[in-house]
């Protein structure tokens, strides 16, 4: 047992399932000698040789293209996209054939790959290193969507990505690689080692995908969220004062339904927490799954809390970010309701 | 000032848009008079461990075996023997059969759609002869040829055509898009050119395991424009994966002539030197060339010298598929004007002029190829048609989105039961 | 006035535009000298000459990049992208250049293009052509989102666009291309020509974006649908003898809330129809944005009439398609709840 | 069996997967001598409406006119005027004066963000010398040099790079992401090689309205493996756009060198052979080479000859940008090492060899440049620094995204402001 931040524990689900299996490869822009411009792969080329981990040109088409044909031999890629703002000259691979791969052929070829990719705002990175994509993913069948919110669920996560049989597209909060974020952004970051998700097993685990954790039990209120908002939403309900029960999703697609369906049954609000630009994120299809199944249940509209329906503008990244502030107004709102 | 003065070019011509027209349009005659058809045999053979550059002549040339009295002559000479050439005519014969059978039972409402390669059965057949049986394929849609030549069962890919209950696919793919494992032939994508970085990718992993299977990728004149075009070459040499990069030029995409994709400029197979990578431009309609180029490539690629684009010249004879009528776009007889002649025609010429080969065996030849498709179709027409699937098995179509079914894809199973029976 | 087909009416919608304005121009892959492989552009190379309307290299990240760079030189380009399923190639300049573009250069660029392309099932395309993408549009800031249905529609909501200052991406509806489809495939297709639609005007008109349409008045039940789904949703509910009433969202990005908000409330049921792959579908924020706006006024959950998660599959059309009897079964669970 | 016996590959080699390694790494001491640089003044100089063929050699050679005593030698001597290449010295000097200032702003937590282009400063700035001002460009992070050359204010760009009230993109950009259409310079995308087709559609469209004006695309050798490079020479050749596309090879891509891009194979200028386009390569640390060789291709785009690619060869002598630290990846020193020397030493050893200028005059003109320079960033300042920068006019983020506000955007714009009062 060690303690580490979410590289290191992302670092070393790499060298673990490396260790493992010799059909794992890493590969990726500077991901080689370098270990990546987050430091993720630091390291796997010295431990497993150059072709296990190499650096990849810059064509993310070709990343995820080449893995495909590596999947198919029988392989299981792993592969990084620096931030997921470039995933998109790979999209056509990873929807068209990635995602479809299994489908298309009976099962005759499978994709057991993994595309990591960090994500999310809060580090003044403007509109290109700060976007929130992962609705771009979960409308696509085929895909699995995760996205850990801790060293330990990363590690975990992580592992049970590269192992699992299906692609899987892994989101990585980059504001919280080194240590969580509250949304104060005027306050001094806690480093992860203060934490108690922190203490990651050296060895072998999984965090098996497709089901959420609850972070917090509570009576009042349900808050579904992920990644960077996890702490944001968190703290945001101690200091408003509501006795949320605070579900961290992990995984969105599957998605742990019955978690989610008991917890809105228990508290008879629901609030929804993402990153993402509003319109059509991946918190409309939780607010939608939530009335369609707790309608009943409900005491009041199910509410959003989200980015702007605007690009990621530079100088107004903690107006753009959705704070304490917009936290604050939702849940006053969903419990006023 | 910062910069040149603006007014210097008053008296520059206005700036005009170059649009590529081809030659002939419906209505025109079409004169391929001009067309300079390199001689058989002309061109030189690099060793196989050659640097690149002793291969960019190449890239503007024409390798071609067959002579006009269907002899083969010069360094490509394949040298093969006559069995070889026999079941090669053979595969061929069957593949031109077979579209023919399988065109028209899409005109007879058997199935949604249908796609010939009509003229450029040389190229597919011929390939599979002078690679291992253990190769992999990335291809396209007009590879039929490929499966036919290894033994895939012609019962089997008409199933897949008719998306019937012997389809092993469970009827998810459009007519044609075949995939077979087992011949080394990987899933057919809708989605031109995304085929060719992953044929690097396998290729790529199999260097990575030590193994010394080759991979090869297939791609059309048109969709070499794709980006997937370039990260294919970027990736293969970068990494000098052990694949060749064949792009068929038939010359058409749907209506748009191949100056779309820039043949105006350079051949397909010298877009090779800008990469560093070895080249070939071949007749595609010549199957000892076919075979000669692919075995050249084959023995680069295996012996870690590195991957080798192929470039195949020939011409698309029929419609792009069942939904295309070309005399919307291109005279008529265009095809019987092409002077590269008809593959099967010269194949024949030449194990004839070899002594081995006579009318009255292909005749029979022909006649066995009819009888052979015929009954694959009888066979697979009682396992059924496209018009009587898609009632049982709904719960089929739930599988293999994931290893795994998900609640959410349950329960739409459970409904769509309802919806069957409701 | 004439009787067109939405082909014809979207061919005519071409030319009236590119006859008032000269920085009209038109590309795509077939569609200059053979007029696009479903005609849509047929005449216009000869009309309006070979670099007005021309045929493009198979890219379509090319036709948009290069789309992006006429923009900014004060052309208007139209391109077609041929079927919906092969967008992705262009998605990054899509997602990345054009819709972004107004916003980056605080307005000093700005992308006045329409992205046409045909979508959606019902025609045994497989899963290469029959795609439903539009929520992977409807979730960027930038990009207005058009889907008509019907000829007159069409003509009046693509010179709109074609005139509109924004990007938008514009859906054609392949299946009722040439006559409308009410689900029912084992019926013939009744041609346009029978339907008032089809009385498309010979010039200039326009049908504003951002404006649903109300097909039909109803009292019981609100259903939001577009596309072919109009067709399909009002045979539907006359079948089954509900008085609903049909909204034609036709512009999805920026939607029309007011008339959604107004019909809701007024009948207190809504159902949501549309084609595409159920989960993180636009579906979702349609059911979001009713339950935010008209929870206290719902008398039962927002139910969906979706695709199923799974890629179409080309001998299940019938049992993908979301046709008669999903219809059936969604209005009578929205009723009876 | 239908292929080769694939026993009979029994001996074949296992397959190796080569991944391209630079020559030297931290520790290492690089030594560049083995490295051929072709004398100066040893090109030929086609005319500038030659055959692309005819250029195809200068793919593979390097365009120098500066020798090593600083005279300006053979065909591409470009002939300019003292005034001209002193202006060219001055834009310079105040490129990298800037870059350095800005860099330590960055340091000091002044902005979030700085890029540097230092040992690359002859290109952009001989360019912007060589084309017409009303000319287009479609750049990267890295041709500063062309805005400065052009006469853009300082200012400006520091307020660009401050966000702050002087901004007129509104804060809303990376710093270092300029755009101003005044001075011909397209707005800088975060996403690599999106530009370069978009360089080929204005073009395009200048040809299509039959204007004069000319543009020119810039990619970095690592962004050249995007599918955006290959639209953009597709697109170029296809249609003979007025255009000039400029690979500007620094050898580095963060901390991947130019073999993984492919540089290990062919030159980034030898991609034009494979198209049939114009391909010139040239040393790019000598601003006189880059002045000519633009100066040739605009010529050639101007009157209708079609497109050029332009390789200019040359060195990333510091950090990717403020993020990065090189020294983890590369030998702290090979910034030195590399032969091909520092633009602005080259250039001005020129101007003194023509009698034209004097160490006295240099130092004037760096003080100078200082001065200014600091004048600048004085003014910016008053308009704010990042830090300070997005609590006022929150309103402004919801503008722009659409030419009106749409109701979702207005009611989120009023949310907002609610959260910055409440
Ligand atoms: C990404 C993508 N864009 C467009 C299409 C539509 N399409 C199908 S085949 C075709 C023409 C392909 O021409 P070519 O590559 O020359 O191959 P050929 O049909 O001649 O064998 C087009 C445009 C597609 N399938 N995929
Ligand atoms: C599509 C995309 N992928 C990855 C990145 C991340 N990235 C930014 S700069 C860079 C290296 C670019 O190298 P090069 O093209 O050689 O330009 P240089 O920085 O040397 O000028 C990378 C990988 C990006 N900005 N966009
Ligand atoms: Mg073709
Ligand atoms: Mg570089």
């Amino acid at each position: 047992m060690a303690t580490m931040n979410m590289i290191q524990a992302i670092n070393s689900a790499h060298k673990v399932t490396m260790a493992r299996d010799p059909d794992v490869v890493v590969f990726g822009e500077d991901v080689g000698y370098f270990g990546g411009v987050f430091r993720a792969t630091e390291g796997l080329q010295r431990e497993f040789g150059i072709t296990r981990c190499f650096d990849a040109p810059i064509s993310e088409g070709g990343i995820v293209g080449t893995a495909v044909g590596m999947a198919a031999y029988g392989l299981k890629p792993v592969v990084e996209i620096q931030f997921a703002d470039y995933i998109y000259p790979g999209y056509d691979q990873i929807v068209s054939e990635v995602a479809r791969m299994r489908y298309r052929t009976a099962a005759e070829w499978t994709m057991p790959m993994v595309i990591r990719t960090p994500y999310g705002g809060g580090i003044f990175g403007g509109q290109t290193h700060s976007q929130s994509p992962e609705a771009l993913f979960t409308h696509v069948a085929g895909l699995k969507v995760v996205i850990p919110s801790n060293p330990y669920d990363a590690k975990g996560l992580l592992i049970a990505a590269i192992e699992d049989p299906d692609p899987v597209v892994f989101f990585e909060p980059k504001r919280i690689y080194n240590g969580p974020f509250d949304g104060h952004h005027d306050r001094p970051v806690t480093p992860w080692a203060k934490r108690a998700e922190a203490e990651v097993p050296d060895d072998h685990y999984t965090v098996p995908l497709g089901q959420a954790r609850v972070v917090r039990e509570g009576a009042e209120l349900t808050v579904l969220t992920y990644g960077t908002m996890v702490h944001v939403a968190a703290a945001a309900a101690e200091e408003n004062g509501v006795d949320a029960e605070i579900i961290d999703l992990r995984t969105l697609v599957p998605l742990d339904i019955a978690t989610i369906e008991a917890s809105v049954k228990k508290t008879g609000r629901c609030l929804v927490v993402v990153e993402a630009t509003r319109t059509s994120g991946f918190a409309s299809e939780l607010v939608t799954l939530v009335q369609e199944r707790c309608f009943y249940h409900l005491e009041a509209p199910v509410e959003r809390v989200t980015g702007w329906d605007t690009p990621y503008p530079h100088a107004y990244e903690w107006a753009y970010f959705p704070g304490p502030k917009r936290m604050k107004f939702a849940l006053e709102k969903v419990m006023a309701d | 000032m910062s910069d040149a003065d603006p007014q210097a070019r008053r008296n520059a011509p206005a700036l005009t848009l170059h649009v590529p027209e081809p030659p002939y349009r419906p209505g025109d005659t079409p004169d391929f008079s001009s067309l300079v058809v390199p001689p058989a045999g002309a061109t030189a053979r690099p060793d196989t461990t050659a640097e690149p550059r002793e291969t960019f002549p190449l890239t503007d040339a024409l390798v071609r075996v067959l002579d006009e009295d269907g002899r083969a002559v010069g360094a490509w000479d394949p040298k093969l023997d006559p069995d070889t050439i026999r079941k090669m005519l053979r595969d061929m014969v069957i593949v031109r059969v077979f579209d023919d059978r399988m065109y028209r039972a899409q005109r007879q409402g058997k199935t949604s759609f249908y796609m010939k390669c009509t003229g450029e059965e040389a190229i597919a057949v011929a390939t599979a002869g002078a690679m291992h049986r253990d190769d992999m394929h990335f291809p396209t849609y007009r590879q039929q040829g490929l499966l036919v030549s290894r033994g895939y069962p012609l019962t089997k890919m008409m199933c897949q055509i008719y998306s019937n209950a012997g389809d092993h696919m469970k009827g998810r793919q459009l007519p044609i898009m075949y995939s077979d494992k087992e011949h080394g032939f990987f899933s057919i994508s809708g989605n031109l050119g995304t085929q060719y970085p992953q044929a690097v990718g396998w290729a790529m992993a199999s260097a990575i395991k030590g193994d010394s299977r080759i991979a090869m990728g297939w791609i059309g004149d048109g969709a070499t424009a794709e980006g997937d075009f370039h990260s294919a070459m970027t990736f293969a040499t970068v990494y000098n994966a052990p694949v060749i990069l064949a792009v068929v030029n038939n010359q058409w995409a749907i209506s748009s002539f191949s100056g779309l994709a820039g043949a105006e400029r350079a051949t397909f197979a010298a877009r090779a030197v800008g990469y560093g990578m070895a080249g070939l431009r071949v007749d595609g309609n010549d199957a000892l060339a076919v075979y000669a180029a692919v075995q050249w490539a084959s023995e680069r690629a295996r012996s870690n010298n590195g991957p080798t684009l192929i470039e195949f010249f020939t011409y698309r004879a029929e419609g792009h598929s069942t939904s295309d009528d070309p005399t919307g776009y291109r005279p008529a007889g265009e095809a019987q004007q092409w002077p590269l002649g008809d593959p099967i025609a010269r194949l024949r010429q030449h194990l004839v002029a070899l002594g081995e080969w006579d009318d009255e065996r292909h005749d029979a030849l022909v006649k066995q190829a009819d009888a052979e498709v015929r009954a694959a179709q009888k066979e697979a027409e009682k396992l059924g048609i496209l018009s009587e699937q898609g009632r049982e098995n709904i719960e089929s179509m739930f599988e293999d989105v994931y290893a795994d079914v998900p609640w959410n894809v349950a329960e739409q199973r459970d409904q769509a039961l309802k919806e069957a029976q409701g």
